[in-house]
């Protein structure tokens, strides 16, 4: 992604959402968006995945346009609801891409019990989406982004809508799934403890105009490695040294702030 | 009984309220009565009468059997039917002596009689105005499964692009209506020899129409209902004379109503009401019982396609009386007014486009 | 005690509230059945003004085969409106949701088919169509179902949310395929839900259409003779028909919504 | 609005189109007619149809032009239409408003209420007319006018009711408890919250009650021969369509017109109404 | 709160929502609520608000019935959604509860102008709900809900909905505002850190039947005074510490789990 600006045009004006944004993601790895509302992490998601365009500058994924990887199906995607057909059982929702690219009945059925054992709703399979949690709801549409075996997951925020208990327990799962299919992740959240326990870069934006502030490197304890974000990470030193270091870049101080603070945590 | 209902009660203070209702718009068929309220000649009777139009489905008897009106016009068969329903209403005034309901075909279509009608599409506008259809071709020995009955609505447009082979028509209005057409053909108006005209009048099948129609319990039990209708009779009738000798003057009288046709149709349809009146040897309105009978027999011999038919057994004698009309009819002659219309001659009439 | 009325609502035990929910419109109707009845029977408001139910019911058993006959051909010309303008709705709103051209060209024209009382059009379309067939009375129906389902599938076409379209963008699904898998599912309860407002609409105007030409036979014809010829009784007996044909086609119209939507949410997706 | 234009030029030129170029009989497909005739008593051409309202109606001197009468004619139906629609807004509201304070109201009267509007109305035109004419209470005297104001009523209180009754229920239940909290009784909450709630499906339910209240009052018209309404003016000049088709069409667009406005008039409300209806934009 | 059950009938059975729960809050204090999704916070807030009724057991509130405290309006109470009536001006939304108490119209004025500008939108008060942001609109709804100056403030997720960086602000603002009215406050919420920052104690509550497993009293730093309670807390140890406690009561475990923790949280 190379000096792309996003202007929308309103009735009201011009909206410049995006300015001069350079970004680029590695195979494999898992990038997270985060920033106050309306700073363009969800217009940048959208750019990547072609379905706006940029008003400047060039996105690419994978040495082609997004256009191109959008219709070669390069990516998968996820959004904050879980944009379920609600008319269709889980597995029919899970194998709509797959039908959408004429992938045959039987080999379809066949990757649809694999992605459903995935998220671990094999039992629910037959389910409308009303009759599922909101949590299950969204494993689903996980499971449907991983259908066609993406090398490029684009998630905007989907676990917001999701209490925290079970944010968690996703978290973790989204984890290991990322992990099992090796695919890169550009994940767009509100929440820094999520931000932190999932990514390897961690990229704060500040809005109006929408700007890469900073981009954190995330190096979880000892070992930086997925396998080591487990439930026991999040109770961390190191943790919690993440997390402040992504709330300073995120509010933008130096810092410098007075008051009494935990030196450890520094 | 001090107004002076029977003779000139002007000066006698209050007018009798009076309501009549009519079985249609406004129009020239009503000519008469429109005549006699603008005449004054209600006035002069001690009557304020109140003529109500009617419209689609109001049916006029049962307004005069709920006890909403006064006195009804209404086609005879129609009204025994509701006799037979459990109305109690009584003729007392036969103001049509001859029917006025043709079927119309064209020249070229073979349909001259009622004989003719069989395996083809018969127009008629359904609300009781069928059963002389029925009649006549009970009278010729067939039945409604022979035919086809196609609902008129308001217009020829259905006979004119030959939805129907034979069309219902009133002498002084349908039949009008054809000859104020334009013959796409000729670029002119459609003319009388374009059309074959089987007058219902000339058939077994032929039903006495417009009557006055009274309340026949209040006749029996209300003197002062007795009296009115006498004075009620009178000052038709001079409206039915007026009509006759100024078809001009009744036809604006009765535009002035709010008929909506246009003058040429208007004074046609004042100028065909006339003959159906004109001349009335008995004097105007008087019940011919051979037409009455033939009426009751058609009526009972006629049965459509839902197997009904208008009566199943004859009227009570109390379905018609000339006690009032011949009161009135004297009354009338001694003073001199001439109620057989022996020297009536109708007026031509050219029909305009549109009959504008 | 007035707060009773907000929370009051939903004590009830399920077993209850089924039985109510019968029982409670059938006591309605009984006791009006009932009223009417004792008008006529028993205060003698004369059965010429107000045939009482017994015998509407007496008339409804002696012309019971013209009865049948007469729903059948006012039920065929109701079920060809229905279905066809049903289609015409439909096909309409579709191209009228794709191009926004056609949704605002053709505005004016469902408003003014909306509003077009069926006594204006009856007779035109007779003469247009020809007095000797059911096609008028059709049309008419046609007509009277056309605007609501048109509306509705209009409506039903626009509930895609932009999750579900961003979604079959990322699929870079194609025209047909996002009708076919989108669209018409999410169109669908909406669609339904016009088919059913119509489907009263269209015995009404298919009847009321009767009174205006063309073949008789059907049941407006027959209560518009019986009541001209003063056989009120009669003419409630068709009456009583045409209540019953037109709750035949509402109800068979919402077991249509019901056995489509079963086993899915009705509510707009998530 | 240009566009709606457009789209009325457009059925004038399919119109004329077809006029010129279809079979004058019409096109019959297995013996039904699936296209119109196309002779001027069927299709008369559309500067006849619109000529013709500057014309006078008829070729009386004191004649007023088809469009004066037909306007005249409007207002009067207008009249009786707005009557019968008020009088299906009480009954519409005041039966939803019972059958939100009862469900078992609900249940009893909302399966009737539905089956009312598959009652054939026309058929009781005449009987309500014979009613009212015996109504007489005190100075009070029913007049012809209020029978067809009536059948308006009947056909315009259903939208009304199931609007309404849709509408008081509308309000989210959080609403519902807000006010319990507030342990405001059934009125205040009726006032301060259902009423409010219920504006967004009460407009279109009015504006529908609009419309049937227009085509109700025309019906009734024609049924019962109430003069001077359009009705009257419909079936008097279908009556002379066979010499003049072109007239016939002047109060069909009356009609047209005056449904429009009646419907756009309670759209009106709507823009009074409008800080009520401030959910409904943005869903 | 005695020995509260509370049993809803469903089509298919029982629901055991409530199990015996005892608790007292006391004059001033701000007790939250956490728990996993279904073990009955809500129902819990909804008895003591009198929006349902015990299936056994009594609640009081101010030594009243939980009836009669609703009657004489001693608690406000905000929920998850602002809940704002869409057709009114923010002003008129906070006038509301007033309003149907009868209280009159230049008192009212002068109250609503007050309760404004406590949370800072006196600019705002002829704007409608749906031209302001979600935060605002809650701060609208805990305006309205401290309009009668209860002293028992009942909020169920007032921050469900909103984004983490409007949410620590929100916090930050309740804190205050309970401070300057003194109300006692019960605080339902899914969100440990929230839970934390805001409370005095943290009722951990487990699901079916809906149970109380551990009162959690919070003592940060040195100052447990709530007036402490500043935005430089959140990167404190002592509120790691916090969360850690309550996160382990949450998950029920003893907290014996062995992997490589950081020994200074503890
Ligand atoms: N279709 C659009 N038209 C006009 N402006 C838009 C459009 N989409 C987004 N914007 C504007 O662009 C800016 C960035 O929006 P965007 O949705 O990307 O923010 P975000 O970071 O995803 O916010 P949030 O956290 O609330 O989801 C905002 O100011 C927004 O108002
Ligand atoms: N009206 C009701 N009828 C039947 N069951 C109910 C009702 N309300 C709540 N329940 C059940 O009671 C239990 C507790 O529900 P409650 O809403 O109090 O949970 P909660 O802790 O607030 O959950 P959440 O975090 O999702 O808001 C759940 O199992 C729920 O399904
Ligand atoms: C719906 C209906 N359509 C046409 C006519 C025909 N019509 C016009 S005047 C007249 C003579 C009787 O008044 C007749 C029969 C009607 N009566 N009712
Ligand atoms: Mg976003
Ligand atoms: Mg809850």
């Amino acid at each position: 992604m190379r000096g792309v600006d996003k202007i929308f045009e309103t009735t009201s004006g011009h909206v410049q959402a995006l300015d001069a944004i350079d970004l680029t993601v590695a195979a494999g790895e898992f990038v997270s968006l985060i920033g106050p509302s309306g700073c363009g992490k969800s217009t940048l998601m959208r750019l990547i995945a072609d379905l706006d365009a940029p008003s400047a500058g060039t996105v690419s994924v994978f040495g082609k346009t997004a256009k191109q990887a959008r219709l070669d199906q390069e990516y998968g995607i996820a959004f904050q609801s879980a944009g379920l057909l609600p008319w269709r059982t889980v597995a029919a929702n899970v194998a709509l891409p797959l039908e959408l690219h004429g992938v045959a009945s039987a080999a379809r059925s066949g990757r649809v019990a694999e992605l459903l054992d995935m998220v671990g709703l094999s039992d629910f399979a037959d389910r409308y989406p009303d009759q599922l949690s909101g949590g299950m709801q969204q494993r689903v549409a996980i499971a449907r982004s991983l259908a066609e075996q993406p090398r490029l997951l684009l998630m905007d925020e989907p676990f917001g809508a999701l209490d925290e208990m079970t944010r968690e327990k996703m978290q973790a799962e989204l984890v290991r799934i990322a992990a099992e299919t090796g695919a890169a992740v550009v994940f767009v959240t509100h929440s820094i403890p999520e931000a932190v326990f999932l990514s390897d870069r961690v990229v704060v934006m500040s809005p109006r105009p929408g700007r890469i502030r900073e981009i954190v490197p995330m190096r979880l304890g000892v070992d930086t490695r997925r396998a080591a974000r487990t439930e026991e990470l999040r109770e961390e030193r190191g943790f919690f040294e993440m997390v402040t270091a992504v709330r300073e870049a995120l509010h933008g101080e130096t810092p410098v702030t007075a008051g009494p603070r935990g030196v450890e945590t520094r | 009984d001090g107004t002076g209902a029977t003779d000139g009660g002007t000066d006698g203070g209050e007018l009798t309220p009076v309501k009549l209702q009519l079985q249609w718009l406004p129009q020239g068929q009503f000519a008469g009565y429109f005549a006699a309220v603008d005449q004054g000649y209600f006035e002069e009777e001690g009557l304020e009468v109140e003529i109500i139009p009617s419209g689609g489905d109001i049916v006029p008897q049962d307004a005069l059997a709920n006890g909403d009106v006064d006195y009804a016009i209404a086609w005879v068969p129609k009204v025994l039917g509701s006799i037979e329903a459990g109305a109690n209403l009584t003729n007392i005034a036969q103001i049509f002596q001859r029917s006025g309901t043709l079927q119309v075909s064209w020249a070229d279509s073979g349909i001259d009689s009622v004989a003719d009608f069989e395996g083809k599409k018969i127009g008629s506008w359904g609300f009781g105005n069928e059963w002389e259809i029925f009649a006549a071709m009970a009278a010729e020995g067939l039945d409604s499964s022979t035919v086809q009955i196609i609902t008129q609505d308001f217009n020829m447009n259905a006979f004119l692009q030959g939805d129907i082979d034979a069309a219902q028509a009133m002498t002084y209005n349908e039949y009008a209506q054809l000859l104020e057409s334009v013959n796409p053909d000729t670029g002119e108006l459609y003319q009388p020899d374009d059309f074959n005209v089987i007058s219902y009048q000339d058939t077994v099948g032929a039903m006495l129409q417009d009557a006055i129609w009274a309340d026949t319990e209040r006749l029996e039990s209300d003197e002062a209902y007795q009296e009115t209708t006498v004075a009620f009779l009178k000052a038709v009738i001079k409206g039915w004379v007026y009509a006759a000798d100024n078809p001009q003057e009744a036809s604006d009288i009765t535009i002035a109503e709010g008929s909506g046709w246009g003058p040429s149709h208007e004074l046609w349809m004042v100028n065909e009401t006339n003959k159906l009146i004109w001349p009335a040897p008995d004097g105007v309105g008087m019940i011919d019982e051979a037409a009455w009978n033939a009426t009751v027999e058609g009526a009972l011999s006629a049965v459509n396609e839902a197997g009904a038919s208008p009566i199943t057994e004859e009227p009570p004698a109390t379905a018609w009386s000339n006690d009032y009309i011949s009161q009135a009819l004297e009354a009338l002659e001694a003073d001199g007014v001439d109620v057989t219309g022996e020297g009536f001659e109708p007026i031509d009439v050219e029909l305009a486009e549109g009959g504008n | 005690m007035s707060t009773v009325a907000a929370t009051g609502r939903g004590r009830m035990s399920l077993r209850t509230e089924s039985t109510l929910r019968v029982v409670a419109p059938i006591t309605v109707g009984l006791i009006v059945l009932g009223i009417w009845q004792f008008l006529v029977s028993v205060v003698g408001v004369s059965d010429y003004l107000l045939p009482s139910p017994a015998s509407i019911v007496e008339e409804f058993i002696a012309y019971w085969p013209s009865i049948v006959q007469a729903t059948l051909i006012t039920g065929t010309n109701a079920l060809v409106g229905l279905v066809f303008g049903s289609i015409l709705g439909i096909a309409l709103a579709a191209l009228a949701a794709r191009w926004k051209v056609i949704d605002r060209m053709s505005a004016p024209v469902v408003a003014a088919l909306a509003v077009v009382p069926i006594v204006a059009l009856a007779p035109v379309l007779n003469s247009m169509f020809g007095a000797d067939s059911q096609f008028g009375r059709q049309a008419i129906a046609g007509i009277a179902s056309f605007v609501p389902v048109f509306l509705n599938t209009l409506r039903g076409f626009r509930q895609t949310t932009p999750v579900h379209r961003d979604l079959m963008k990322a699929y870079a699904a194609n025209s047909s395929q996002v009708l076919r898998t989108l669209t018409l599912p999410t169109a669908r309860p909406f669609i339904l839900t016009g088919i059913r407002i119509a489907s009263s609409l269209a015995v009404i105007s298919a009847l009321v259409a009767e009174y205006f030409g063309g073949p008789r036979g059907g049941l407006g014809a027959l209560i518009s003779t019986s009541a001209a010829s003063s056989a009120y009784a009669r003419a409630w007996a068709y009456v009583v028909a045409s209540i019953v044909l037109g709750l035949i086609f509402y109800l068979a119209t919402l077991g249509l919504e019901r056995l489509v939507q079963r086993g899915r949410p009705a509510g707009v997706a998530r | 609005m240009v566009w709606g234009a457009v789209g009325i030029v457009v059925i004038a030129l399919i119109w004329e189109a077809y006029k010129l170029l279809g079979p004058s009989d019409g096109v019959v497909i297995a013996g039904a007619r699936v296209l119109p005739r196309t002779t001027d008593l069927a299709m008369p051409h559309v500067w006849d149809m619109v000529g013709r309202l500057a014309e006078p109606v008829t070729r009386s001197p004191s004649a007023l032009p088809l469009w004066a009468v037909v306007g005249l004619a409007a207002l009067t139906t207008l009249g009786i239409a707005a009557a019968g629609w008020l009088v299906g807004v009480i009954v519409g509201i005041g039966l939803a408003l019972v059958m939100q304070r009862w469900r078992i109201a609900e249940w009893g009267l909302l399966p009737w209420i539905v089956i009312s509007q598959t009652v054939p109305l026309i058929a009781f035109a005449p009987v309500v007319k014979s009613w009212g004419s015996r109504v007489e209470i005190g100075a009070f005297e029913w007049q012809d006018w209020m029978s067809v104001a009536l059948i308006a009523s009947y056909l315009a209180f259903f939208p009304i009711a199931i609007g309404a009754l849709k509408g008081l229920q509308s309000p989210d239940r959080i609403h519902e408890e807000l006010m319990q909290t507030y342990a405001a009784g059934y009125w205040p909450t009726l006032v301060k919250l259902r009423f409010p709630a219920a504006v967004p499906y009460l407009l279109p339910a009015l504006r529908l009650g609009a419309a049937n209240a227009v085509v109700g009052a025309v019906v009734a018209e024609v049924s019962t021969g109430l003069q001077g309404g359009i009705g009257r003016i419909l079936i008097q000049f279908a009556g002379q369509a066979s010499g003049d088709p072109a007239k016939a069409w002047g109060p069909i667009f009356g009609a047209i017109v005056l449904g429009l406005v009646a419907a756009g008039s309670v759209a009106l409300l709507g823009v009074i109404l409008k800080n009520y209806r401030r959910t409904e934009e943005a869903a």
